[in-house]
C-alpha cells in the first residue's frame, strides 16, 4: 500500500504543476489575446502614426530649409539685433525709472479700481438683497435702505469711471516704453511661427491616443468604429495610398454631405460598425451578419435608401445609370418594385399585332427575339415551336386575323419613290432613334426597335397607318407623328420595305391556314403562365364578342380584365434584405456562394437554372448589365432610416408641398403629345436629357432664331460635349447630332389659325420663361457702344474664352459655336450666364470668371454682334 | 531578519497572521482537523472521509465539477452584468460591444456559454452515476430528489440565459418554449380544457412567463431576472441542501451488499 | 466543406461532440465496475471500496478538488479562448430561422413534439419525466446495489433507466442536433441541408386505416379502445403475470406502487410506440376527442 | 497517511512527522524534486490570479464610451450677444457659453465647485446661483458667497476651420481661489 500510495500522490503532484502552469499559460494567453490578438487596430494606428509623423517631419524639414535659404534667417537676426538693442535701450537705468515710476502708478490705480469694483459689485449684491425683503415686507426701513445703497453704488460707480479713466491715461503713457519692443517681437514671431506651428503639429500629432475611433448615432444605436483601423479616411492629406490609412475616394461628394461624424460609415458601406476585431468581422463577411461591406462602385447602392431620385445625384452616376436598366428592360412589369409604379409598357400593344407582322416573323420572334435583331430587348422564354405557334394564334386570332404572311417581295419597288423614302429618311433622322443595320440609335433611352429587317417583319399597310399617325395604334408611344404628307409616307414606307429585308428570313407558312381553336387555348394558357400582359397591352374578352364570334362559338376564350393584373413576379421590395434562408438556390446550392449578391447574379444571369418549373425568361444581359442590376436590386431594402436622413425626389416634394407636376397646355399640348419634344428635351422638369433643357428657353433664345431652326435643324453644339454623357462606343457614334425635322410649319393644329410654329413660340414666350434672366441688359451711358463692343472682343481674347469656343474657324471645340450667337440667344441671357453659368446648367464645364458687371456687359454687347447671315 | 527564514518566522509569529490562521499547522490529526472545521468553505466536507471518496473512479468528481462550473458561471455572470442591459434596444449591442470592446468581454462572455453547456452535460452524467451506483436508495432518496429538482432548475437557468442576447437564436427558443406552456392542459390557451376556465393569451400560463402576449421587453426583463436573481438564488438554497443530506447521509454513498 | 463536419464544428455543437464523448467514456466506465463487480459477487467476494477505511480531507481531498477545479478550468479557458460564444442576427419577429431549434438539451422534447401534440411532448411528458425521476427512489424498493456499480442485482431499473436516458433523452439529443436540418426534416450527416426541400408526407388518423373518420362517433370509440386498451392493459397483464410469478416479491411491492411504477413505465413505452407508429405507418393521431388529441 | 507527506509545504514539516526514517538519498533527492514542482505550482496560482485581478480590474474601463462627444461646435460668434449666458449646451455637454460686455467668448463647465450640482443663471441678478447650498458666482466664474471654494472650470474655446465656435472639453482650466479665471488664464477668454 505504501509503494502504490507514493506512484499515486508523486503523480498528483505532477497532475497539479501541469494543470496551474497551463492555466498560467493559457490566462498569459487570454492577456495577449485581449491586448493584441483581438486588437488590430492598434498596428494600424501606430503604422499611421509614424507615417504621419514621417510626412510632418519632412514638411517641418522642408521649411526650414527653405527658411535658411531664402534669406528669412538673415532678416531674423537682423530683427532679433534690434530687439537686443531696443531692449537694451529700455533696460537703460533713466529709461527704467520713468517706466517703473509710472508702472507703479498705474499699479496702485489698478488695485483701487479692483477693490471699487468689488465695492460696487458688494453693493449691488445688498441692494439686490434689500430690495427682495422691501419687496416681501413692504416696510419703509428697507426703503430708506435701498436708497442709502443706491446712493452708495452712484458713487462708487462714479469712482470707478473715474478709475478706469486714469487707468487707461496711465496706460497711454507707459504703451509708448514697450510698443518698439513689442512690435519687434511681433515681428519675429510672425516669422517664426510657420515653423513654430510645424513643429507644434508633430507633437500635436504624436500624442494622438491609440484608441477606439467611434462615431455613435443615437437614434438608431448605430456606432461605428471603421475609423479605429481606417484612419485616414477623412485626413486633410493623403498619408497613405494604402489600405486602410487612404482617404476616402472623392470626398468632396461623399463626406463632405455626409458629415462621418452624423452619418457613421455603414449607412452607405453597410458591414459590421461596431465589429473591431478582425477585418472579416468589421467587413461583415461572416456568418450570422447580414449586411457585408460594400465597396466601390457597389456602394452607390446605398445611394437608393434615402435619396428619392438618383437620376442628377453627384456620386451616384453609376446606381443612377443602373437604375434605367430597371426601365429599360421594365422589371416592374413582373415584380413589385419600390418607386416603379405606374409606368408604361415595356412592349409595344399586341391588341392588333396580327394586322401588323407576318406569321412567320412572330412565331420566330417568339422563338428568340435576338435573332431577329440582336439588341432586342424582349427575352427569351424558351418556348417550343408549338408553344410559340399557340401564342401567335391567340394573338392573331385577337386580331381578328389568322395565320397569314404578306409576301412583299411580289410587289416590284418603285425606285423613284424608293429615293425620295430615302432622303425623307435622313431628313427626319430616323436614325436618331432607329438603329439600322449597326448604325445610329443614339438616344437610346426610347429603345426604338431596330428596322434593318423591318421589311419582313410589318406589312406596307401597317407601317402606312402607322407613320401617319402612331398615337392611334399606340397611344402613349414615344414615335413622334411627323408631319409627313400621303405621298411622303407612301415613299417612307416603299424605302423601308426595299431596303431593310431580311434575306435570311423564311416563309414557313406562306399558305394561310385556319387557327385551330386548341391552339388558340393553349397560347392563353401560356399567356397566362408567362403573363406576357406585364409588358404588352393585350385585347380583353369583351372586345372579342364583336371580332371573333366564330371562336367564341368553339368554346374559345379570351383573357379577362382580372386575369391580367396580377404581377406575375416575386416582390423586389426588400430583395436587398431578404433572408438567405428564403432564397432558393436550388441545384445550384453548392455551386455559387450562399449570399445575396450571388443569387441576384446568377438569377439575372440564368434565371431560369436554380430548378425546374421557373418562369423567368432569359435576358440574356451582359455581365456589365447583370451587376448594375444587382446593384440596384441590392438596394432594394427595408431598412428603418430614420426620416431626417431623407432625401425626398422634387416629386416627393412637390407632392408634400401640394405643388402639381407641371402640364402643358393648350395646343402646345397637342403637339407635344404628337412631337414628343420630351423623348429628347426636358421641360419644366419632364422628359430626357438627351438634348438642351427647354424649360426656359423663352427667355434665352430669339424667336426668329427658334423658326430658323424648327424649320431647318443645324449643328449647335460640337460632339464632343455630348459624347461622355451618351457613353457611345466609337462603332455607332454618328457624325452629327441634331434634331429632326417635324415639318411643324407645313400644317395646322386643327381648326386654330396659327400654324404649329407660332404655338411653339408662343409657348415659348408665355411659359418656358424665368424672371431670373432680365429680358434687357444694363446700359451703358457713359461709353459708346462702339467702345463697349472692341472692349467685349478685348476681354474674350482676353480670357481664353476661344480655346474652348468656336468662331468662325478657329477655337476650340467643347463649349458651343458662337459664330451665330448674336442671332441666337437673347442678350439677356448671355448676361447672366456670364454670371453664373451654372446657374441653370448645374453640370456644365464652364468656369465661372467672376467678371464684373460692366464686363459682361461690355461681352454681352460684343457677342450679340456676332452674327451669321441668315441663309 | 538576515534570511528568508527569520522572516518568515517573524511573519507567522505577527499578530495579523495569527488572528487569520490562528495557529501553526504541524500536520498533527488535530490540525488536519483543524483545517477542515476552522474553514468555512472547506466546513461542508467532514473530517475524514471514505477512501472511496478521494479516488476518483468510483464518483467520477462530478458533483464537485458541477458546482464547480455553478461557481464559475456566478462569477462570470455577475461580471458580465456590468456591460449588460435587459432592454430589446441595448441588449444586443450590449453583447456585441463585449465581443468587440470591452476589455476581457469575449473571454467571459465564451466562459459563461461554454461553462453552462459543460455543467448541463455534468450535472446529467451525475444523475447517471449516482443511478448506476443505487446511491438514491435508503437513506438518500430524498436527497435524489433535491437533485432532480437542482437538474431542472439547471435545465431553466440555461434556457432563461438563451433569450438575454435578443438575438435570433435566443428568440425563437424561447418563442417555442413558452409556447409549450401555453399549451398546458387547463391553464395554457391553447392546452386542453383550457375553455373551462375562460382562459386567453392574456391570461394564461405564458402570459405570466412572458409579462405579455409576445416574446418583447417585458419578456427579456423576466428572463434576465430569472436568469440572473431568482433561479440562482434557488439553486444555491437546494445546493445547500443538497450537500448536507449528503454529508449527513454519511458521505458518499458506500456498498451496502447484502449477504 | 464536408456538410458533417460542418455541422459538427458549428461552435454550439461542440458542447454536444463534447457531451457525446463524455457519456461514452463514462457509461464503459460505469458498466465495467458494474461487470467488474457481478463478477466478485458471483464469487462472493467483497465488491470494489466494501472494505475501505478512511482517510483525512485534508489535504488528500482537498488537493485532488483543487486539481480537477484547475482541470476544469484549464479545459473550460482553453475552450473559451479557440471557440467564440455565436452570436446570431438580432432578434426579428417577422422572421423564423429554419431550422429553429430549441436548447439541445432540450431537442430530445423537440424530437416529441413532431409525434405529439405540444400539451403531451411539452408540458405533460417533461412532468412525467420529472416526476418519475423523483419518484424511483421510492418505486425501487430493491435493497441490492447500493454504493456500487453493479448490474446483474437490479437489471430492471437499469436497464429501464438506460433505455430512458440513452435513448429517450441522449439519442433523441444527438438526432435533434445533427440529423434535424431545415423544415425539421431528416437529413443524413453526408447530406446538404437544402432549406427549399420538398417533402410530401402525409398523415392519418389510426381509424383512417380502417376507412373509418377519425373525428366521427365510431372513430372516436376506436380511439378510445386502443388508448385506453393500451393503458388498462398495461397495467393488468403484467400484474397479473407478476402475481403468478413473483407471488412474495408483489406483496412487498404493494399495489399503490406497483400502479405508480406501471403507469410510467408504459407512459414511457407509449413515446416509442407512438413514434414507430408515426415513423412507420404515417399515423398521426390514435385517438381524437374534441377536447385533446393522442 | 503516508498519502499526505509530499502535500506539505516545508522540509521541516515532513521531518517533525517521519524523523529521519527515510534518509536515503534517492528519496531526499524526489522529495526536492516534489518540493520544487509544488512551489512552481503555487507560483503559478499566484500568478493566474494575480493577472485575473489586474484583468477583473481592467474590465472596468471600457475602450469605448457613448457619452457626447468632448469636441463640439456650437454654431457662429454672431449668434451671441455681448453680455449673455447660453444654456442651449447645457443639457446635452454641460457647458455655458459666455460672452462678457467686452464681446469675449468663454466656456465654462456648468458645474459647481461645492459639490458638482449645476448652478442656474439668474439674469436679474447677474449671477450664477447653485440650489444645493447657495454659492453664487460672477458671470465670470468667481464664486463671491456660498461655501464653493474657487472659481467654477472653463474650457478651451476656439475656432474651427468652417468659422464656428468649438469646445474642447479635454482642455480645462480649473479655477483658482480667489482669482479671476481670465486674468489667470488668458488663453480661456476668445475674442473674435
Amino acid at each position: 500500500m505504501t509503494t502504490e500510495n507514493k506512484n499515486n500522490s508523486s503523480y498528483r503532484v505532477y497532475l497539479f504543476v501541469f494543470f496551474s502552469v497551463l492555466l498560467f499559460i493559457l490566462t498569459l494567453w487570454v492577456v495577449w489575446n485581449d491586448e493584441f490578438g483581438l486588437r488590430p487596430w492598434k498596428k494600424y494606428q501606430n503604422e499611421y502614426k509614424s507615417l504621419k509623423h514621417a510626412q510632418l517631419e519632412k514638411d517641418y524639414q522642408k521649411a526650414q530649409n527653405d527658411f535658411t535659404k531664402s534669406g528669412d534667417s538673415r532678416t531674423l537676426a537682423r530683427l532679433e539685433a534690434q530687439l537686443k538693442k531696443a531692449q537694451d535701450q529700455f533696460n537703460s537705468s533713466e529709461v527704467q525709472q520713468k517706466y517703473r515710476k509710472l508702472s507703479t502708478q498705474w499699479a496702485d490705480v489698478h488695485a483701487e479700481a479692483a477693490r471699487n469694483q468689488k465695492e460696487l459689485q458688494t453693493a449691488r449684491g445688498l441692494y439686490l438683497e434689500t430690495e427682495y425683503y422691501f419687496t416681501k415686507t413692504q416696510k419703509a426701513g428697507y426703503k430708506k435702505k435701498m436708497d442709502d445703497l443706491q446712493k452708495r453704488i452712484d458713487a462708487v460707480s462714479s469712482k470707478a469711471s473715474s478709475l478706469q479713466k486714469q487707468e487707461e491715461s496711465l496706460k497711454a503713457s507707459l504703451a509708448p516704453f514697450t510698443s518698439g519692443i513689442a512690435d519687434i517681437q511681433a515681428e519675429i514671431e510672425k516669422m517664426k511661427s510657420p515653423l513654430e506651428e510645424k513643429k507644434e503639429r508633430i507633437a500635436t500629432s504624436d500624442k494622438v491616443p491609440v484608441e477606439i475611433k467611434q462615431v455613435y448615432i443615437r437614434d438608431v444605436d448605430k456606432a461605428d468604429r471603421c475609423q479605429s483601423c481606417h484612419i485616414g479616411i477623412d485626413g486633410s492629406r493623403q498619408i497613405s495610398t494604402k489600405q486602410p490609412f487612404t482617404r476616402h475616394p472623392a470626398s468632396f461628394v461623399f463626406l463632405k454631405n455626409h458629415d462621418p461624424e452624423k452619418f457613421g460609415c455603414t449607412f452607405c458601406h453597410r458591414g459590421q460598425g461596431r465589429a473591431t476585431t478582425s477585418v472579416e468581422k468589421a467587413h461583415g463577411n461572416v456568418k450570422h451578419w447580414d449586411e457585408p461591406m460594400l465597396e466601390g462602385d457597389m456602394t452607390q447602392t446605398s445611394c437608393l435608401s434615402c435619396h428619392g431620385d438618383v437620376k442628377h445625384l453627384r456620386g451616384a452616376e453609376h446606381i443612377a445609370k443602373n437604375t434605367e436598366l430597371v426601365r429599360k428592360y421594365g422589371c416592374y412589369s413582373c415584380h413589385k418594385i419600390p418607386g416603379y409604379d405606374g409606368f408604361g409598357d415595356v412592349g409595344p400593344v399586341l391588341t392588333e399585332v396580327g394586322t401588323k407582322v407576318n406569321y412567320t416573323w412572330a412565331v420566330n420572334w417568339l422563338l428568340d427575339p435576338k435573332n431577329y435583331f440582336a439588341t432586342a430587348r424582349m427575352p427569351k422564354f424558351y418556348f417550343k415551336q408549338d408553344e410559340a405557334e399557340a401564342i401567335a394564334d391567340y394573338l392573331f386570332s385577337m386580331s381578328g386575323t389568322t395565320r397569314h404572311d404578306a409576301d412583299y417581295s411580289a410587289d416590284t419597288p418603285d425606285e423613284k419613290l424608293v429615293e425620295q423614302g430615302r432622303s425623307l429618311w435622313s431628313q427626319a433622322r430616323c436614325n436618331l432613334c432607329h438603329m439600322t443595320n449597326g448604325k445610329g440609335g443614339n438616344n437610346v433611352k426610347v429603345y426604338a426597335p431596330d428596322l434593318s429587317k423591318v421589311g419582313s417583319k410589318a406589312n406596307k399597310e401597317w407601317l402606312f397607318k402607322w407613320i401617319k399617325d402612331p398615337n392611334a395604334y399606340f397611344p402613349g408611344t414615344k414615335m413622334p407623328r411627323f408631319r409627313f404628307t400621303d405621298e411622303e409616307i407612301k415613299a417612307l414606307v416603299e424605302y423601308l420595305v426595299s431596303e431593310y429585308q431580311d434575306d435570311e428570313a423564311e416563309m414557313k407558312y406562306p399558305t394561310p391556314s385556319e387557327i385551330s381553336s386548341a391552339s388558340i387555348k393553349k397560347g392563353k394558357d401560356l399567356i397566362l403562365k408567362y403573363g406576357c400582359y406585364g409588358c404588352h397591352k393585350l385585347q380583353g374578352m369583351e372586345e372579342m364578342v364583336q371580332v371573333a364570334p366564330s371562336l367564341m362559338s368553339q368554346g374559345v376564350t379570351f383573357l379577362k380584365g382580372e386575369e391580367m393584373r396580377e404581377k406575375i413576379g416575386a416582390e423586389l421590395t426588400s430583395i436587398g434584405s431578404k433572408p438567405i434562408d428564403m432564397l432558393d438556390f436550388g441545384k445550384l446550392q453548392k455551386a455559387i456562394p450562399n449570399d445575396r449578391l450571388s443569387y441576384i447574379k446568377q438569377k439575372l444571369r440564368d434565371p431560369r437554372g436554380y430548378r425546374l418549373g421557373l418562369r423567368m425568361p432569359d435576358f440574356r444581359l451582359s455581365e456589365t448589365e447583370i451587376n448594375g442590376l444587382a446593384s440596384v436590386l441590392y438596394g432594394f431594402t427595408d431598412n428603418n432610416i430614420p426620416s431626417r436622413f431623407m432625401v425626398p425626389s422634387r416629386q416627393e416634394l412637390d407632392k408634400i408641398a401640394g405643388v402639381p407636376s407641371y402640364k402643358f397646355t393648350g395646343d402646345f399640348a397637342k403637339i407635344i403629345n404628337d412631337v414628343k419634344c420630351t423623348n429628347c428635351h426636358t421641360i419644366k422638369g419632364i422628359g430626357a436629357d438627351y438634348a438642351p433643357d427647354l424649360s426656359v428657353a423663352g427667355s434665352k433664345l430669339q424667336e426668329s432664331w427658334i423658326r430658323n431652326f424648327l424649320a431647318n435643324p443645324d449643328v449647335i453644339r460640337p460632339l464632343l460635349q455630348q459624347m461622355p454623357k451618351l457613353g457611345l462606343t466609337s462603332g455607332r457614334a454618328p457624325a452629327k447630332i441634331t434634331m429632326p425635322k417635324f415639318n411643324l410649319g407645313i400644317q395646322n393644329v386643327e381648326d386654330t389659325n396659327k400654324s404649329d410654329v407660332d404655338v411653339v413660340l408662343n409657348y415659348f414666350q408665355q411659359e418656358l420663361v424665368t424672371p431670373d434672366i432680365p429680358k434687357e441688359i444694363p446700359v451703358i451711358t457713359t461709353l459708346a457702344i462702339e467702345e463697349q463692343i472692341a472692349k467685349g472682343k478685348e476681354l474674350y481674347d482676353q480670357k481664353g474664352c476661344r480655346s474652348c469656343h468656336q468662331l468662325g474657324n478657329d477655337g476650340g471645340a467643347l463649349g458651343p459655336n458662337l459664330s451665330n450667337v448674336g442671332n441666337r440667344l437673347k442678350a439677356g441671357f448671355i448676361f447672366k450666364h456670364l454670371e453664373n453659368a451654372r446657374k441653370f446648367k448645374p453640370d456644365i464645364v464652364e468656369p465661372n470668371y467672376g467678371f464684373s458687371e460692366r464686363e459682361r456687359i461690355y461681352l454681352t454687347n460684343y457677342l450679340m454682334t456676332l452674327k451669321l447671315n441668315a441663309k | 531578519m538576515k534570511n528568508p527564514t527569520d522572516i518568515k518566522e517573524k511573519v507567522r509569529k505577527n499578530l495579523i497572521w495569527k488572528s487569520v490562521f490562528r495557529r501553526d499547522y504541524r500536520n498533527t490529526v488535530r490540525d488536519r482537523a483543524q483545517a477542515i472545521f476552522g474553514n468555512i468553505f472547506l466546513h461542508l466536507h467532514p473530517v475524514q472521509v471514505r477512501e472511496g471518496a478521494v479516488k476518483l473512479r468510483f464518483t467520477w468528481g462530478m458533483g464537485g465539477i458541477t458546482f464547480f462550473a455553478f461557481i464559475i458561471l456566478v462569477i462570470t455572470g455577475v461580471v458580465l452584468m456590468f456591460y449588460y442591459h435587459p432592454s430589446i434596444d441595448q441588449a444586443y449591442s450590449d453583447i456585441k460591444d463585449l465581443e468587440f470592446q470591452v476589455p476581457f468581454g469575449v473571454i467571459l462572455r465564451n466562459l459563461h456559454r461554454w461553462g453552462a453547456h459543460f455543467m448541463v452535460i455534468v450535472v446529467m452524467i451525475h444523475m447517471f452515476r449516482v443511478f448506476m451506483t443505487g446511491s438514491y436508495k435508503a437513506p438518500r432518496q430524498f436527497n435524489w430528489g433535491i437533485g432532480v429538482i437542482l437538474l431542472v432548475l439547471t435545465f431553466l437557468l440555461s434556457f432563461t440565459g438563451y433569450l438575454t442576447p435578443w438575438d435570433q437564436l435566443g428568440f425563437w427558443a424561447i418563442t417555442v418554449g413558452t409556447n409549450m406552456g401555453a399549451a398546458t392542459p387547463l391553464l395554457g390557451y391553447q392546452g386542453p380544457f383550457s375553455e373551462f376556465l375562460h382562459i386567453t393569451p392574456f391570461n394564461d400560463v405564458r402570459f405570466a412567463l412572458l409579462g405579455g402576449s409576445r416574446v418583447a421587453d417585458n419578456a427579456l426583463l423576466r428572463a434576465y431576472i430569472w436568469h440572473c436573481v431568482a433561479i440562482p438564488l434557488v439553486s444555491v438554497i437546494l445546493m445547500f441542501v443538497h450537500f448536507w443530506r449528503v454529508r449527513k447521509d454519511g458521505g458518499i454513498s458506500k456498498p451496502q451488499t447484502q449477504k | 466543406m464536408n456538410p458533417f463536419i460542418e455541422i459538427i464544428t458549428q461552435p454550439d455543437n461542440i458542447a454536444i461532440v463534447i457531451m457525446i464523448i463524455m457519456v461514452t467514456f463514462f457509461t464503459l466506465w460505469a458498466f465495467q465496475q458494474a461487470f467488474e463487480n457481478d463478477r466478485l459477487i458471483a464469487a462472493g467476494k467483497p465488491v470494489d471500496g466494501e472494505n475501505e477505511g478512511l482517510v483525512d480531507t485534508f489535504k488528500p481531498l482537498v488537493r485532488i478538488e483543487l486539481i480537477i477545479a484547475l482541470a476544469v478550468m484549464v479545459f473550460l479557458t482553453f475552450w473559451s479562448i479557440v471557440v467564440d460564444a455565436p452570436l446570431e442576427e438580432i432578434a426579428n419577429p417577422t422572421l423564423t430561422p429554419n431550422p429553429a431549434k430549441a436548447p439541445w438539451y432540450f431537442l430530445g422534447l423537440q424530437e416529441l413534439l413532431v409525434y405529439f401534440d405540444p400539451w403531451l411532448a411539452g408540458v405533460v411528458l417533461p412532468t412525467l419525466i420529472i416526476v418519475g425521476l423523483i419518484a424511483i427512489p421510492y418505486i425501487d424498493i430493491n435493497p441490492k446495489g447500493n454504493g456500487y456499480y453493479c448490474f446483474n442485482d437490479r437489471k430492471f431499473a437499469v436497464i429501464t433507466f438506460s433505455f430512458g436516458f440513452f435513448i429517450l433523452w441522449l439519442l433523441l439529443i444527438v438526432i435533434g442536433v445533427f440529423f434535424r436540418g431545415p423544415g425539421w426534416l431528416w437529413y443524413w450527416p453526408w447530406q446538404e441541408w437544402d432549406h427549399a426541400r420538398v417533402v410530401f408526407e402525409p398523415t392519418r388518423d389510426l381509424s383512417n386505416v380502417f376507412g373509418i373518420d377519425s373525428r366521427s362517433l365510431p372513430g372516436f370509440i376506436i380511439g378510445a379502445i386502443v388508448v385506453n386498451g393500451y393503458l388498462i392493459g398495461g397495467m393488468i397483464l403484467p400484474y397479473r403475470y407478476l402475481k403468478d410469478k413473483m407471488p412474495e416479491f408483489m406483496k412487498q411491492f404493494g399495489l399503490i406502487r406497483y400502479l405508480v411504477t406501471a403507469s410510467l413505465f408504459i407512459t414511457m413505452m407509449a413515446i416509442p410506440v407512438k413514434m414507430v407508429l408515426w415513423l412507420v405507418f404515417h399515423i398521426k393521431y390514435i385517438w381524437i376527442t374534441p377536447w385533446f388529441n393522442v | 497517511m503516508q498519502d499526505d507527506k509530499e502535500l506539505m509545504k516545508g522540509h521541516h514539516e515532513e521531518k517533525a512527522v517521519h524523523g529521519t526514517t527515510h534518509a536515503a538519498a534517492g528519496q531526499a533527492e524526489s522529495d526536492s524534486r516534489r518540493q520544487f514542482l509544488n512551489r512552481v505550482g503555487w507560483a503559478s496560482l499566484a500568478g493566474f490570479l494575480a493577472i485575473n485581478t489586474a484583468a477583473f480590474l481592467r474590465f472596468f474601463y471600457p475602450r469605448v464610451l457613448f457619452e457626447p462627444a468632448s469636441r463640439f461646435k456650437v454654431g457662429f460668434p454672431a449668434d451671441y450677444p455681448p453680455g449673455t449666458v447660453n444654456s442651449q449646451y447645457q443639457k446635452e455637454f454641460g457647458t455655458w457659453i459666455i460672452r462678457l460686455q467686452d464681446g469675449s467668448f468663454f466656456a465654462m463647465e456648468s458645474r459647481c465647485t461645492h459639490l458638482g450640482c449645476t448652478p442656474s443663471w439668474m439674469e436679474a441678478q447677474k449671477k450664477f446661483k447653485c440650489p444645493c447650498h447657495g454659492s453664487g458666482y460672477y458671470i465670470t466664474g468667481l464664486n463671491f458667497e456660498g461655501p464653493a471654494p474657487r472659481p467654477m472650470d472653463r474650457f478651451k474655446l476656439s475656432i474651427a476651420e468652417d468659422g464656428q465656435l468649438q469646445v474642447d472639453k479635454t482642455i480645462k482650466y480649473p479655477g483658482i481661489p480667489g482669482k479671476e479665471s481670465g486674468e489667470v488664464y488668458p488663453q480661456s477668454l476668445l475674442r473674435v
